[in-house]
C-alpha cells in the first residue's frame, strides 16, 4: 500500500492540536509506519513544502498575512485539507474578541509598537479556502485524530456523531450541572465527541468543540436567562470558541 | 558583501521561529532570533472577562505549558482575592504540575532532541533507528500525561483547576493507577539521565548561564515567591516589574527581557544551579553532575531536564502516597467574594520561570493582565549564544552551522507560542 | 451461523464488472463468494452494501435474480460510501446483506397492463422489475415504461433502452427536463416533465398496475394525475427512500406512519400511505 | 405453602449470596450524586428506596456504543461476540421490567438480534417494588407488574414477598431455602391512575395525531440535547458507524444510541430530510412512543417511569399531549 503523504502545519494556534497527535503515545509508531509526514515542522525537521500531499492537517486560525499564505500554499498542494481543532474549524480562542477592532486590542498588548504588527481578526480556515473535513476540540480528542488517519488509509473521511455533548453526558450518567446545579453549561449546544469530558469531571462544558450540527441557541439562552445569567455572561461564554452560531429557529 | 541565511521555520520546537544569520563573506556578522508566532493578544482577550473565565482562557496560550499557565493564573487570582486553598488542593496542584513537567521534558528529550543524537530528522525515523529509546520516552511521556488527565480531567488545557479548590479530587482507584504507572519508571528515569549525561556538544562553547529561578521557603520544588538571580538582585515575585524589563525588538513578536539589566537564563539548568530540594534519587544524580552542569553552557540543559524528570517522577510518587493516605472528603467550595485588587504569582514551567499578574475590579472583572513567559526571558540569551556560536564556528560549512544553531536553540526548549505576548502599555508607562 | 446472524453479517462479494452509465452513476456487477452463491430476491427489494472501513448503504437490486448469483447495482455517487464504491475496481471486495424489504407484488400484477414510471435513479429498482416482467412477458398485458432524466447525458442504460425501443411488445416513452447537447442517436426523447408525458398517453386505468420510483417530488405530481384518470389506489405501487441503518426494522429511522420502510416497504400501495403525513 | 418470605434482617445475606450467580449490579449513588445501576459489593451500597436511575437497565442489553462487527480483508466481516458475562441486576422497578419486556419483543422477535440476545441470555432480573413519585405514572400504562422478572421482591412491613417469574428464578431461589420463610402472599396492590382513562385510546386505534399548539411550543423550546431518549427505557433507535484502523487493514462497525429528535435522523444523501422540522420530529417521537411502528404498532411503548420529564432541561413532557387529549375526549 502506498503511504499517504501528509502535511501538518500550525497557523495562529497554541500547538495543542499537533501536540495531541504527538500525545498518541501508543499509536505514534504505527503512524510513522503508515504515513509519510512530508511536512511537520513541530515533529520532524522539514523546512520546505515540496510535492503534493494526500492530506494537509492545518491547526489554528488565520490572523496574519503569513498564515494566509501558508494556508493557500497547503490548499493548492493537497488533495484534502483538514481543519485540525477548534481554532481551525471555528476561529477558536484567539477570536473571542472578534467583535472589537484589532488595532486597539493590539495596542493593549504592544502599546505604541502595535502598528508594527500585521494582524487581523482571527478567522476559521473555511473563510479563506475550501475545507474537506474538520476535527474539532480545543484540544481535539486523540480518537478523532486516529479515526481520521485511519479513514484516510481506508480511502475515505471519517464520520463523527452530530449530536450535542449532553447525549454523551447522559450516557456516562453524569450529574447534569445545568438542571441539578443551575450552572452555565453549554452542553446542549456543543458538538459531542469528547465523551462529555468536563461534566464527567464535575465542570461545565465550556464549549471547546464549537457548535453542534443542530443547535437551538435561542432556547438555550432563554433557559439560561431564566436561571439568572446575564446576557453578557452568556454571550461571553458562547463566543469563547466560536462566533458562528445559527440563531435560526427550526420548526 | 553581506548575505543572509535563514532557518525557517525552526523545527522540532513548539511554535513558529526563524533564525536569520547575516554573513559578511563567511564571517557571521549578526544573528537574529525571530519569534514570529502570530500574536494572539491574550492579555487583551482577558481584559473585561470575569476572574472565573481567566484561567480557562489563558491556558490556551500554549499547549505544552497549559497546566502551569493555568496553575499560575489561579495562584495570581487567589492572591488577588486573598483565597487560601486547602492542603489537598495544593497537593493535587503540585502533582499535576509535576505531571506536566514529566510530559514536557519527555516530549522534548525524546521526540525533539533525541533525533539529533541519532542524526535523523524526527520521531518518524527514530521509530526505525532507535525504537527502544523512543518507546521508553513515549512511555514516560504517557505517564506524565496520565497524571495530567487524571488530576486535570484532560491532558492539554486541563479543566478541573479552578479558583479556590479542585473541581474534582482524585479517587483512590485513580491514585492507585497513577502509582502503578509511575513506580516502574523510577529506574528507567535513571537510565534517561545516563543517556543525556553521555552527550557532549561538538561545537564551540558559548557563554555560561547567568541563571534566574524561583525560590521560596517551605515550598515544593517549582514553587516559590522570590525571583532569585545568582547571588544578587533577588526580588519578590510581586515586584517582578522592578527586576524584569521588556523591550520590543522589531524582528520578533515577543519582547526580549533583561533582569536587572542583565541577560539571564531560566529553565531546568538554571533551577539546578541554585540549591534545589530534589528528591533522593535526583539529588544523587545532581551531585554526580553538579560540576559539569555549573560549568556548562546551555547545552547542559538537556541533562538538567533528565535529572528533573527523575525528580518529578519520584516526587509525584510521594504526593500520590500523601494524597492516598489522607482521606479526601469532598471539600465544600470555599466562599469568597471577589473584590478589587491585584495579584501576581510565579511558578516554574518546564522551560523556566513563568509570571502572571492581574488586576480586578470590585466585581472580579479583569482590568489588567500581564504574563511573562520563560521563552521571552530566554530570548536575549538565545540570541547572544547564537551569535557567539556563529563567531566560534567561523568558516564552518553553512549547513553544519545552521544545524548547530538549531540544536542550540532547541537546547533552550523554547516554547514560542506562549512567548508571544507583551505587557500592558499603561502599566509600562506607569513605571 | 444462525439465520439471525446471517442477516446481520455481510457476506463477501467481489466486483466483477463496472460500467459507467453517466457522469455520476455506474452499474456494478458483483458475485457472492462461498458455496451457495445463488441469491434469490424479488424485484424491488434492496440490499445493504458494505464498504469496509466506510459503512453501509441501502441499494436497490437493479436486475432480476440471476442463476449464477450475479447481482447488479446501479449506484450514484453522492457521498462517502457511494464514492468508495465508485473508487473501487473489478476484483475489489465489498459486503452484502439482504435482500431486505418486500419488493413488488408480481402475483398481483399478473394479467394486468403495467405502467412503469421512473425518474432519474428510480430506474434502478424498476429495471429489476422490468427484467422480471420481460422474462415472463406472456403473463402480463400491455407494458409501458416512462422514464424521465434531467438531461440526455443523464439517461441511464442507454443501450438497453435502444433495444427496448425496437421491441413491439413494450412501449417506451422518454423525457428529459432540458437539452444542452445533441440528442443521443436512436432514442426518441421528449422534453418536459414526466406528468406532462403521462397526460399525453392513453391507457385503461382500471386494468393497469402502476409502479413508480424517483425523487420525492415525482410522486406527488404523477399520482394525482393517475388517480384523476381513475387508477385504483391499491394498484399504484411506490418505492420509497428513507434513511436506513439496519434494514431489519430495528433502528427506527425509516418509519412512514406506523409502517417501516425497510420491512413493510420499500414498496407501498398508494392507498396504504395516502393519509400518512410526510409519506410522500 | 412455599417458603417465599424474606425477613428484612436476612436481606443482606440474600444479597451477599446473589454474588454466586454472576456479577451483581444494583442501584447505587455515584460520587457525583447520581443514582445509577453499578456493580455493588454489599447491600450497604444499595439504595433500596431509590426512585429511578438516570439511565435505565437497557444499557446492559444495548450499550450506548458497541462494536458489532470486525472486518479484515481475508475474512470479511465477523461478528464481535459480547463478553461472556453473567449479570444479576438487583432492584429493578416494575416500570423498568416492563421496559425490558418491550425491548425483548423488539430485539428477540422472529430474527433475534445476536448481540442483544446473547446479553439477554446472561442477564438475571431481580425486581423490587417501589413507591411512585410526582414524575411516574406507571399505573396508567397498564398492568405491567408481573412482566419479565426472574425474581421479584414485593416489600411488606417486615420483609419481602418473593415472586418467581422464570425457571432461572426458581433455580436461584431453590438455593436460598434456609433464608426463606412461609407467609401468605397478599394480592398485588394496584397503582393509582393519574391520567384520564381515555388518554391512550387514540394510541390503540392508530388514529391521526391530535392537533394542538403544543407541537409548536415543544419544537421551539426543545434543545435537541437527546436526554429524553437516552433516559427512556424503551428508546432503542440506533445509528451505525464504521471506521478503519491505523494498520489500514481492519475495520470496525459500531452501533450507538441515536435520537429521533436529532435533525440527521431522517436525512438522506443529497440533503433531503424527511423530518426537516423539529415539529415533525416530535410527532415522530410521539408516534413511536404511543402508537408504535412495524410489529409494535398499536402497542404504547411508554412504561410510565417518568425519566424523560425529569431529564429534560426545558421541562418538555410529551404526556401533556396525551393529557390534553384525555380532557378533550372527556369533554
Ligand atoms: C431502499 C433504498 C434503495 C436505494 N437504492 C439505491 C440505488 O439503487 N442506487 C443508489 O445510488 N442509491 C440508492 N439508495 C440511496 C442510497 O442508499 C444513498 O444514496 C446512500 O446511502 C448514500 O450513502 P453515502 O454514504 O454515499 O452518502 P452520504 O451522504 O455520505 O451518507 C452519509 C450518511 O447518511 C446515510 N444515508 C444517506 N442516505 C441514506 C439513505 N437513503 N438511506 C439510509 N442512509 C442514508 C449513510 O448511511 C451515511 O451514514 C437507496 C436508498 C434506499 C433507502
Ligand atoms: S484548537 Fe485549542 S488546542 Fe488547538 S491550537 Fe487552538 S487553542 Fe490550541
Ligand atoms: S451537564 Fe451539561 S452536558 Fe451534561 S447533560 Fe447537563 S447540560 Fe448537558
Ligand atoms: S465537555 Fe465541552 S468543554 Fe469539555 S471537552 Fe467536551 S466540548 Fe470541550
Amino acid at each position: 500500500m502506498k503511504k499517504p503523504n501528509v502535511a501538518i502545519a500550525g497557523l495562529t494556534a497554541c500547538f495543542g492540536c499537533q501536540l495531541t497527535l504527538l500525545d498518541c503515545e501508543n499509536e505514534l509508531a504505527a503512524m510513522a509506519d503508515r504515513f509519510t509526514f512530508a511536512y511537520f515542522p513541530m515533529g520532524v525537521t522539514t523546512r520546505t513544502i515540496e510535492g503534493d500531499f494526500d492530506a494537509a492537517f492545518v491547526e489554528g486560525a488565520v490572523s496574519t498575512p503569513e498564515d494566509l499564505e501558508m494556508l493557500v500554499h497547503l490548499r493548492s498542494r493537497s488533495r484534502l485539507l483538514i481543519a485540525l481543532g477548534t481554532c481551525a474549524r471555528w476561529g477558536g480562542i484567539a477570536g473571542l474578541k472578534n467583535n472589537e477592532p484589532r488595532l486597539p486590542l493590539a495596542e493593549t498588548v504592544y502599546g505604541g509598537d502595535a502598528h508594527h504588527i500585521d494582524t487581523f481578526n482571527p478567522g476559521p480556515l473555511h473563510r479563506f479556502v475550501s475545507v474537506d473535513a474538520a476535527i474539532v476540540g480545543c484540544p481535539p480528542e486523540k480518537p478523532d485524530i486516529i479515526a481520521t488517519l485511519a479513514a484516510l488509509l481506508a480511502g475515505t473521511l471519517p464520520v463523527f456523531t452530530a449530536y450535542p455533548v449532553c447525549m454523551e453526558c447522559r450516557e456516562r450518567e453524569n450529574l447534569c450541572l445545568l438542571i441539578e446545579r443551575n450552572k452555565l453549561c453549554l452542553g446542549p449546544l456543543i458538538q459531542s465527541g469528547c465523551g462529555a469530558r468536563c461534566p464527567a469531571a464535575g465542570m461545565v462544558c465550556e464549549g471547546c468543540r464549537g457548535p453542534a450540527a443542530e443547535t437551538n441557541s435561542v432556547a438555550q439562552e432563554t433557559l439560561l436567562r431564566e436561571k439568572g445569567f446575564t446576557r453578557d455572561e452568556i454571550a461571553s461564554r458562547m463566543r469563547r470558541f466560536s462566533w458562528e452560531w445559527d440563531h435560526d429557529q427550526d420548526h | 558583501m553581506t548575505r543572509t541565511i535563514e532557518l525557517k521555520p525552526l523545527t522540532r520546537v513548539e511554535g513558529h521561529g526563524i533564525v536569520r544569520v547575516y554573513l559578511d563573506g563567511n564571517r557571521v556578522e549578526n544573528v537574529e532570533l525571530s519569534l514570529c508566532e502570530s500574536p494572539r493578544l491574550f492579555e487583551a482577550l482577558l481584559v473585561g472577562k470575569s476572574y472565573r473565565e481567566v484561567p480557562e482562557i489563558i491556558c490556551r496560550i500554549c499547549s505544552i505549558c497549559s497546566t502551569v499557565h493555568r496553575l499560575t493564573s489561579l495562584a495570581a487570582i487567589e492572591q488577588a482575592f486573598g483565597i487560601e486553598v486547602s492542603p489537598a488542593t495544593l497537593l493535587h496542584r503540585e502533582l499535576i504540575l509535576n505531571g506536566g513537567q514529566i510530559a514536557s521534558h519527555a516530549l522534548h528529550l525524546f521526540c525533539l532532541v533525541l533525533p539529533d543524537l541519532f542524526g535523523v530528522a524526527g520521531f518518524t525515523e527514530l521509530a526505525e533507528v532507535a525504537p527502544d529509546e523512543l518507546k521508553l520516552g513515549l512511555r514516560i511521556k504517557g505517564a506524565g500525561n496520565l497524571i495530567q488527565e487524571t488530576i486535570g480531567g484532560r491532558t492539554i488545557h486541563p479543566v478541573t483547576l479552578i479558583p479556590g479548590r479542585m473541581g474534582k479530587y482524585a479517587s483512590p482507584n485513580a491514585l492507585q493507577l497513577l502509582h502503578d504507572t509511575l513506580a516502574p519508571l523510577l529506574p528507567k528515569a535513571k537510565e534517561v539521565c545516563a543517556i543525556f549525561a553521555a552527550v557532549r556538544p561538538l561545537s564551540p562553547p558559548v557563554a555560561p548561564l547567568s541563571p534566574l529561578a524561583l525560590q521560596g521557603k517551605n515550598v515544593p520544588y517549582l514553587f516559590g515567591d522570590i525571583l532569585e538571580m545568582a547571588g544578587e538582585n533577588s526580588a519578590a515575585v510581586a515586584d517582578y516589574r522592578k527586576l524584569i524589563r521588556e523591550e520590543y525588538v522589531s524582528h520578533s513578536n515577543a519582547k526580549t527581557c533583561t533582569a536587572a539589566g542583565k541577560v539571564v537564563t531560566v529553565g531546568a539548568q538554571a533551577r539546578l544551579s541554585f540549591t534545589p530540594g530534589l528528591s533522593p534519587a535526583a539529588s544523587v544524580e545532581l551531585a554526580a553532575h553538579r560540576e559539569r552542569l555549573a560549568s556548562a553552557d546551555i547545552r547542559g540543559n538537556n541533562l538538567a531536564q533528565a535529572i528533573e524528570l527523575l525528580h518529578a517522577i519520584e516526587r509525584s510518587l510521594d504526593v500520590i502516597a500523601l494524597l492516598a493516605s489522607t482521606p479526601s472528603a469532598p471539600e465544600e467550595p470555599r466562599d469568597f467574594v471577589p473584590h478589587q485588587g491585584t495579584g501576581t504569582a510565579a511558578m516554574e514551567a518546564p522551560r523556566g520561570t513563568l509570571i502572571h499578574s492581574y488586576g480586578f475590579d470590585s466585581r472580579g472583572i479583569c482590568t489588567t493582565a500581564d504574563v511573562i513567559t520563560p521563552t521571552a526571558i530566554n530570548q536575549a540569551a538565545m540570541e547572544r549564544d547564537l551569535l557567539a556560536l556563529g563567531r566560534g564556528m567561523d568558516g564552518a560549512d553553512e549547513a553544519e552551522l545552521m544545524h548547530q544553531m538549531e540544536m542550540l536553540v532547541r537546547a533552550y526548549d523554547p516554547c514560542i507560542s506562549c512567548a508571544v505576548h507583551l505587557v500592558r502599555q499603561d502599566e509600562r508607562r506607569g513605571e | 451461523m444462525t439465520a439471525a446472524e446471517a442477516s446481520v453479517i455481510p457476506r463477501t462479494a467481489t466486483i466483477i464488472a463496472v460500467s459507467h452509465l453517466s457522469a455520476d452513476t455506474a452499474l456494478f456487477s458483483l458475485r457472492l463468494e462461498g458455496e451457495r452463491p445463488h441469491f434469490s430476491f424479488v424485484p424491488g427489494q434492496f440490499i445493504q452494501l458494505s464498504m469496509p472501513g466506510g459503512g453501509e448503504a441501502p441499494i436497490s437490486l437493479a436486475a432480476a435474480p440471476a442463476d449464477d448469483g450475479t447481482i447488479e447495482l446501479c449506484v450514484r455517487r453522492v457521498g462517502r460510501i457511494t464514492t468508495m464504491l465508485h473508487n473501487s475496481r473489478s476484483g475489489d471486495r465489498v459486503g452484502i446483506r439482504g435482500p431486505f424489504g418486500n419488493g413488488f407484488p408480481l402475483e398481483e400484477m399478473t394479467g394486468r397492463d403495467i405502467l412503469l414510471i421512473a425518474g432519474g435513479l428510480g430506474m434502478a429498482p424498476l429495471r429489476s422489475l422490468l427484467h422480471a416482467l420481460l422474462a415472463d412477458r406472456d403473463r402480463y398485458g400491455a407494458l409501458t415504461l416512462m422514464y424521465g432524466a434531467r438531461e440526455p447525458a443523464a439517461i441511464l442504460f442507454r443501450e438497453e433502452l435502444v433495444a427496448l425501443a425496437r421491441r413491439t411488445d413494450v412501449k417506451l416513452l422518454l423525457t428529459v427536463d432540458f437539452v444542452r447537447e445533441e440528442q443521443p442517436a436512436g432514442l426518441a426523447c421528449n422534453i418536459g416533465l414526466l406528468p406532462a408525458l403521462l397526460a399525453g398517453i392513453r391507457f385503461d386505468p382500471t386494468s393497469t398496475s402502476v409502479a413508480i420510483c424517483g425523487p420525492p417530488p415525482l410522486y406527488g405530481c404523477t399520482i394525482g394525475a393517475l388517480v384523476a384518470a381513475g387508477c385504483p389506489e391499491e394498484r399504484i405501487y411506490l418505492s420509497l427512500e428513507r434513511r436506513m441503518k439496519c434494514g431489519q426494522g430495528l433502528c427506527c429511522h425509516c418509519a412512514v406512519g406506523d409502517l417501516l420502510c425497510c420491512t413493510d416497504g420499500p414498496v407501498f400501495r398508494y392507498g396504504d400511505i395516502r393519509n400518512v403525513p410526510g409519506a410522500l | 405453602m412455599a417458603k417465599r418470605f424474606l425477613f428484612n434482617a436476612l436481606l443482606p445475606d440474600f444479597f451477599e449470596a446473589l454474588h454466586f450467580f454472576g456479577e451483581l449490579h444494583a442501584p447505587v449513588m455515584t460520587s457525583d450524586g447520581v443514582t445509577a445501576f453499578r456493580p455493588a459489593l454489599s447491600l450497604a451500597e444499595v439504595r433500596l428506596d431509590y426512585r429511578r436511575t438516570l439511565i435505565p437497565p437497557k444499557k446492559y442489553l444495548l450499550p450506548p456504543r458497541e462494536t458489532t462487527l470486525d472486518a479484515t480483508p481475508t475474512e470479511g466481516y465477523r461478528l464481535r461476540t459480547p463478553a461472556d458475562k453473567e449479570i444479576i441486576l438487583f432492584g429493578v422497578h416494575p416500570c423498568d421490567l416492563a421496559g425490558i419486556d418491550y425491548l425483548d419483543r423488539v430485539f428477540l422477535s422472529s430474527s433475534p438480534d445476536p448481540w442483544y440476545a446473547r446479553r439477554r441470555e446472561r442477564f438475571t432480573l431481580i425486581g423490587l417494588s417501589c413507591e411512585p413519585d410526582d414524575f411516574c405514572f406507571c399505573g396508567d400504562i397498564g398492568d405491567n407488574h408481573s412482566a419479565g422478572f426472574d425474581i421479584f421482591l414485593e416489600q411488606a412491613e417486615d420483609g419481602y414477598h418473593l415472586l418467581c417469574g422464570t425457571d432461572k428464578g426458581e433455580a436461584i431461589l431453590a438455593s436460598f431455602k434456609d433464608l426463606l420463610h412461609e407467609r401468605r402472599i397478599p394480592p398485588p396492590h394496584k397503582r393509582e391512575k393519574k391520567l384520564p382513562p381515555s388518554c391512550f385510546a387514540t394510541a390503540r386505534e392508530g388514529e391521526p395525531l391530535p392537533a394542538t399548539p403544543m407541537w409548536d411550543d415543544f419544537a421551539q423550546r426543545c434543545l435537541s440535547c437527546g436526554a429524553c431518549s437516552a433516559c427512556c427505557p424503551t428508546c432503542y433507535c440506533f445509528d451505525v458507524l464504521e471506521g478503519g484502523t491505523l494498520d489500514g487493514d481492519r475495520a470496525e462497525r459500531v452501533r450507538s444510541w441515536d435520537n429521533c429528535l436529532f435533525r440527521g435522523h431522517g436525512e438522506v444523501a443529497g440533503g433531503v430530510n424527511f423530518r426537516a422540522s423539529r415539529r415533525e420530529r416530535f410527532q415522530y417521537r410521539f408516534r413511536h412512543k404511543f402508537h408504535g411502528f412495524g410489529p409494535q404498532r398499536n402497542t404504547p411503548a411508554c412504561v410510565g417511569c417518568g425519566r424523560c420529564r425529569e431529564a429534560c432541561p426545558v421541562k418538555i413532557d410529551l404526556l401533556d399531549i396525551v393529557r390534553q387529549e384525555g380532557t378533550h375526549d372527556s369533554c
